[in-house]
């Protein structure tokens, strides 16, 4: 039996529920439920690399009738990220929320997000994804208006229309795929999909409302006011996991499920769209005043180079350098799922010491916070793709496959893109290594900036060089064609 | 034969319905449609509770449509008052 | 039978889409909670037109208990947007 | 094809709510709209009984009409500032969204209608009956539910749950209403005596007719709307202590038979032989409290006083 598998589920779940219980004790409640939440899911990760993807009937009704929750290497993967990002940007929460009426209202909810990621990352049945969406949404919304803003609470709402129009189109999607197929099973479908108009509907559906979550140019307005004004902890999970949930699942219905029904077409419309992000992204990265709003941005540009990969895994035929391209796009919604939270939470640190995250106002910060600004840095190391971060050798790849292939069209769009990086993590250095007067040494808080360093080492040092065990672990199974665990 | 009868009493009650909402829509002011509206429907409705309880044929059938008919007459009537207490208020101040 | 279904399912798929229109732009949050709320009805009613097999058999249960799940959802979702929007309304700090 | 009468029904029924909805959104008068909103929700509510869906139109007209209604009415006393409009649409994106729109409906009814005509009809449903004998009730939607996709109800509570606990972080409940006149006070008594009774008839009849911890549940809110309309303050609702509780309870309920089952060597979530029947019913019991109180806090629109004060040992929020 593997109910071993709810386990990263229902720990959060669970332990939302004793935050709820004991307002007074949840932040220790909170803690502990991250460790184990990351406990579970690193014992998953090692199961699915031992004996491959594992499968669970809910209930014990046969999937169909039933739900099942499935793992394989890409979503053990994700989960384990999930779970290392949000306790990193748990702990710093310790240090953000001081009052413990605000802790009262933060961890319950915290709690139920991840609850939702984790569910999304296991779920094997279509209806039921529409459900953790929903939850992922009404939870992060929930997390986003905390602090009750003015500007918080107007993009949390803007946020949440928006993010139930992209569930709507995804239930819509579903219903079509129902009526067509009579199932809602995501392997049973995978075998039973044809490309036909139904299909073609269903997946368009879907994939648009899922693309709206993502937030890909030209749907991206909404993303850098609501990240952008979010608590920092909130922001970091937002940009680097919330976005990830629904791409992840376009990936899997794109290569995966809807294999058989997707177009060449379709793939370069998603890549150009890409291409575009990457651009607008940056060069709105470059201009912004504020420095979150300088990470919401880049998060639009880094989302833009995921959707490159698909032109150009529409060309690959399978084999090796299929297999390559797959493990480099992993790779790179990884690193950046690190690098960006990190860049939050160190944004968080500046903007409560500080006062303010003006970008042109930064002088004196290295003095003042060294670790911080290291951070910031290596962050940026890993957004501009530099050795020895995972996204180099993520984008390496993609340049090779691209020229492999002969779609030269990203090959300038990829280098213009790393070149306005640079120049927007150069600002930001360039300013917070500038001398001001006045500066006065703080010891800055451990909990609150030792997290952020962690998980920017993690995408600069960690992702660039074990990349050979990630991809070794993750593209021989990482869509597992269907093998019955 | 209770199946005919039913059906007349229902029949019946769709005169009262129209009758109310018509007199909702042309009657001039607040009270004269509020008087238009909570008389007729309450008796289409009674008629309309008898002739599906015809149909139905069953006691405990009946007395279910008996209370729905109970209970929609208290609402009615205490919506009906406090709208036109209110119409009142509004009418004395403007 | 499928006429039946066909006409809701049509239904289902008009309400779908003006529902989403009016989300994306109107102007007043409140005419935009309401569309949201139009656009799930409209998928939800295809949802259910699915299980509809006729007068004579049990329709299928499964959409039944998603469209109930889904009616959960929205309510859910319309009143955290409620609390934002008035939330909003009475915040004043910029 | 026949057309029968039944299918004139359908489409008159068809054309109302398209009008309904059409005319909810169009016009520029929220209240107009709030109203037509909710004559939307019931006229749908008739049209789940036209398709033979008794359990949704029971939900609907409870939850779709009644609460959504309520919360829709009560957010018309909150105006929208009008200072942050931005410029009218420019009548030629106008119009690009209506092509979008009719675009999106067509290629929806175009797949819709393929997928129907091209299937047997049968799906999921041959399975559900299959196996309703040994789902512990006999309704074949609570079947569905509560057992075959009961993970699906889990996660729902925890939406549920999620949206209150995101409106009670927003700040202090709505004032109340004012005192009602004598008549509506004797109503408001005697009427949540009756709903908190048809909740609990509603809770059992799920296992075999129509009805189940939803429709109780948005019942037994629905009483807590009557005692707030009737101007009383956070009346109805427990204690902080054990509100919290209240609230975890569908989910503690899901979570423990779910783990249950574990130690008994099924699947997560498998009622072991012969108890289903007793363990949906405990599920259900729990899970329309949650629902209730979740549903009555919403209309709240906040946190009722006293509820940071266990949070909090009186530090202001």
């Amino acid at each position: 039996m593997n109910n071993l598998l709810t386990l990263p589920v229902m720990i959060p779940l669970g332990f939302s529920l004793l935050a709820l219980l004991w307002p007074r004790r949840a932040t220790p409640v909170g803690i502990l439920a991250l460790l184990a939440t990351l406990l579970a899911s690193a014992w998953l990760t090692w199961r699915v690399s031992g004996n491959g993807p594992m499968l669970l009937a809910l209930g014990g009704w046969e999937p169909g009738l039933g739900i099942a929750l499935y793992a394989d290497a890409l979503s053990s993967t994700l989960l384990l990220m999930s779970s290392v990002v949000a306790l990193a940007a748990g702990i710093y929460s310790t240090g953000y929320f001081r009052a413990p009426g605000d802790r009262a209202r933060f961890w319950p909810l915290w709690l139920l997000m991840m609850t939702a990621l984790h569910a999304l990352f296991l779920s094997g049945d279509l209806f039921n994804l529409y459900v953790t969406l929903e939850l992922l949404g009404l939870s992060a919304v929930a997390l986003a208006a905390l602090g009750g803003k003015r500007k918080a609470v107007e993009a949390a709402l803007r946020y949440l229309i928006l993010g139930l129009l992209g569930s709507l189109l995804f239930l819509a999607g579903v219903t079509l795929t129902y009526a067509g197929y009579g199932t809602l099973d995501l392997m049973k479908l995978r075998d039973l999909l044809a490309p036909e108009p139904v299909a073609w509907i269903a997946l368009a559906l879907m994939i648009s409302g899922l693309l709206l979550k993502t937030a890909l140019f030209p749907l991206h307005f909404w993303l850098p006011p609501a990240h952008a004004n979010a608590p920092a902890p909130v922001s970091a999970v937002l940009s680097a996991l919330v976005v990830k949930a629904a791409f992840y699942l376009l990936l899997r219905f794109w290569l995966e499920i809807f294999e058989d029904v997707v177009t060449a077409f379709a793939a370069w419309l998603l890549g150009i769209l890409g291409a575009m992000a990457v651009l607008w992204g940056s060069w709105r990265a470059l201009r912004a005043v504020r420095l979150k709003l300088l990470a919401a941005y880049s998060t639009v540009a880094q989302l833009g180079y995921l959707f490159l990969f698909f032109p150009l895994l529409a060309a690959l035929p399978a084999g090796a350098a299929r297999d390559t391209a797959l493990g480099a796009l992993i790779l790179m919604a990884l690193t950046h799922a690190f690098a960006k939270s990190a860049l939050f939470l160190a944004t968080g640190v500046i903007q409560q010491k500080a006062g303010h995250d003006r970008i042109e106002d930064l002088g004196g910060a290295a003095r003042a916070l060294p670790v911080t600004v290291f951070t910031l840095a290596l962050a940026g190391v890993a957004l501009i793709g530099l050795p020895p971060s995972g996204a180099f050798l993520a984008k390496w790849q993609l340049f090779s496959a691209a020229i492999a292939t002969g779609q030269w069209l990203w090959v300038p769009v990829i280098a213009t893109g790393s070149l306005l990086a640079a120049a927007y993590v150069f600002r930001i250095l360039g300013y917070a290594f500038a001398p001001a007067e006045g500066v006065t040494y703080r010891i800055a808080d451990g909990r609150e900036e030792l997290p952020a360093l962690i998980l920017a080492i993690l995408a600069t040092l960690l992702l660039g060089f074990g990349s050979v065990q990630l991809w070794e672990f993750v593209t021989p199974g990482a869509l597992a064609a269907g093998e019955a665990p | 034969m209770t199946d005919l009868l039913g059906a007349l009493f229902i029949l019946a009650s769709l005169g009262f319905f129209a009758a109310g909402s018509i007199g909702l829509l042309r009657l001039p002011g607040v009270h004269a449609r509020l008087h238009a509206l909570t008389k007729a429907d309450n008796v289409g409705l009674g008629l309309l509770v008898v002739g599906a309880g015809l149909i139905g044929g069953d006691l405990l059938l009946a007395l279910k449509l008996l209370l729905v008919w109970l209970l929609v007459m208290v609402a009615s009537a205490i919506a009906a008052n406090l709208i036109a207490s209110h119409a009142m208020k509004d009418g004395e101040e403007s | 039978m499928i006429l039946t279904q066909l006409i809701f399912g049509i239904t289902g798929g008009l309400l779908f889409a003006i529902g989403l229109r009016s989300a994306l732009v109107r102007e007043s949050l409140l005419a935009r909670i309401l569309a949201v709320n139009i656009s799930g009805a409209g998928v939800f009613l295809a949802l259910v037109a699915i299980a509809y097999r006729g007068l004579e058999e049990t329709p299928d249960p499964i959409p039944h208990a998603l469209v109930l799940t889904g009616i959960v959802v929205a309510v859910s979702a319309t009143a955290l947007a409620l609390a934002l929007r008035r939330r909003l309304e009475e915040a004043d700090d910029e | 094809m026949e057309i029968t009468l039944w299918h004139l029904l359908d489409a008159l029924l068809a054309i109302l709510l398209l009008g309904l909805a059409w005319s909810a959104l169009s016009g520029s008068d929220l209240r107009r709209g709030v109203v037509l909103f909710m004559a939307f929700g019931l006229l749908l509510s008739l049209v789940w009984a036209r398709l033979r869906a008794p359990d949704l139109a029971l939900a609907e007209a409870a939850i779709g009409a009644g609460l959504s209604g309520a919360l829709l009415l009560l957010a018309l006393r909150d105006s929208e500032k009008p200072g942050n409009r931005t410029v009218q649409t420019p009548p030629l994106l106008q119009l690009a969204t209506l092509l979008l729109m009719l675009l999106l409906a067509a290629s929806f009814a175009l797949a819709y209608v393929t997928a129907v005509t091209g299937n047997n009809g049968d799906r999921l449903a041959g399975l559900a009956f299959g196996n309703l004998e040994q789902s512990g009730v006999s309704n074949p939607v609570t079947a569905v539910l509560l057992n075959f996709r009961a993970y699906d109800t889990l996660l729902e509570l925890a939406v549920l749950l999620a949206a209150t606990l995101g409106i009670l972080a927003l700040g202090a409940e709505r004032r109340p209403f004012r005192k009602p006149g004598l008549l509506l006070g004797g109503l408001v008594t005697w009427i949540t005596t009756l709903l908190v009774m048809v909740a609990g008839y509603l809770l059992w009849a799920g296992a075999h007719a129509p009805g189940g911890a939803f429709q109780a549940g948005a019942l037994l809110a629905a009483a807590i709307v009557m005692l707030r309309l009737g101007g009383m303050t956070s009346e109805g609702l427990p204690v902080s202590r054990l509100l919290r509780w209240l609230l975890a309870a569908g989910i503690a309920a899901f979570m423990l038979t779910g783990y249950l089952a574990t130690f008994l060597d099924l699947a997560f979530l498998q009622y072991p032989e012969g108890r289903a029947g007793l363990l949906i019913l405990l599920i259900e019991s729990a899970a329309m409290l949650s629902i209730a109180f979740s549903l009555g806090l919403a209309y709240l629109g906040g946190s009722p006083s006293g509820w940071e004060k266990s949070s909090s040992k009186g530090s202001p929020s």
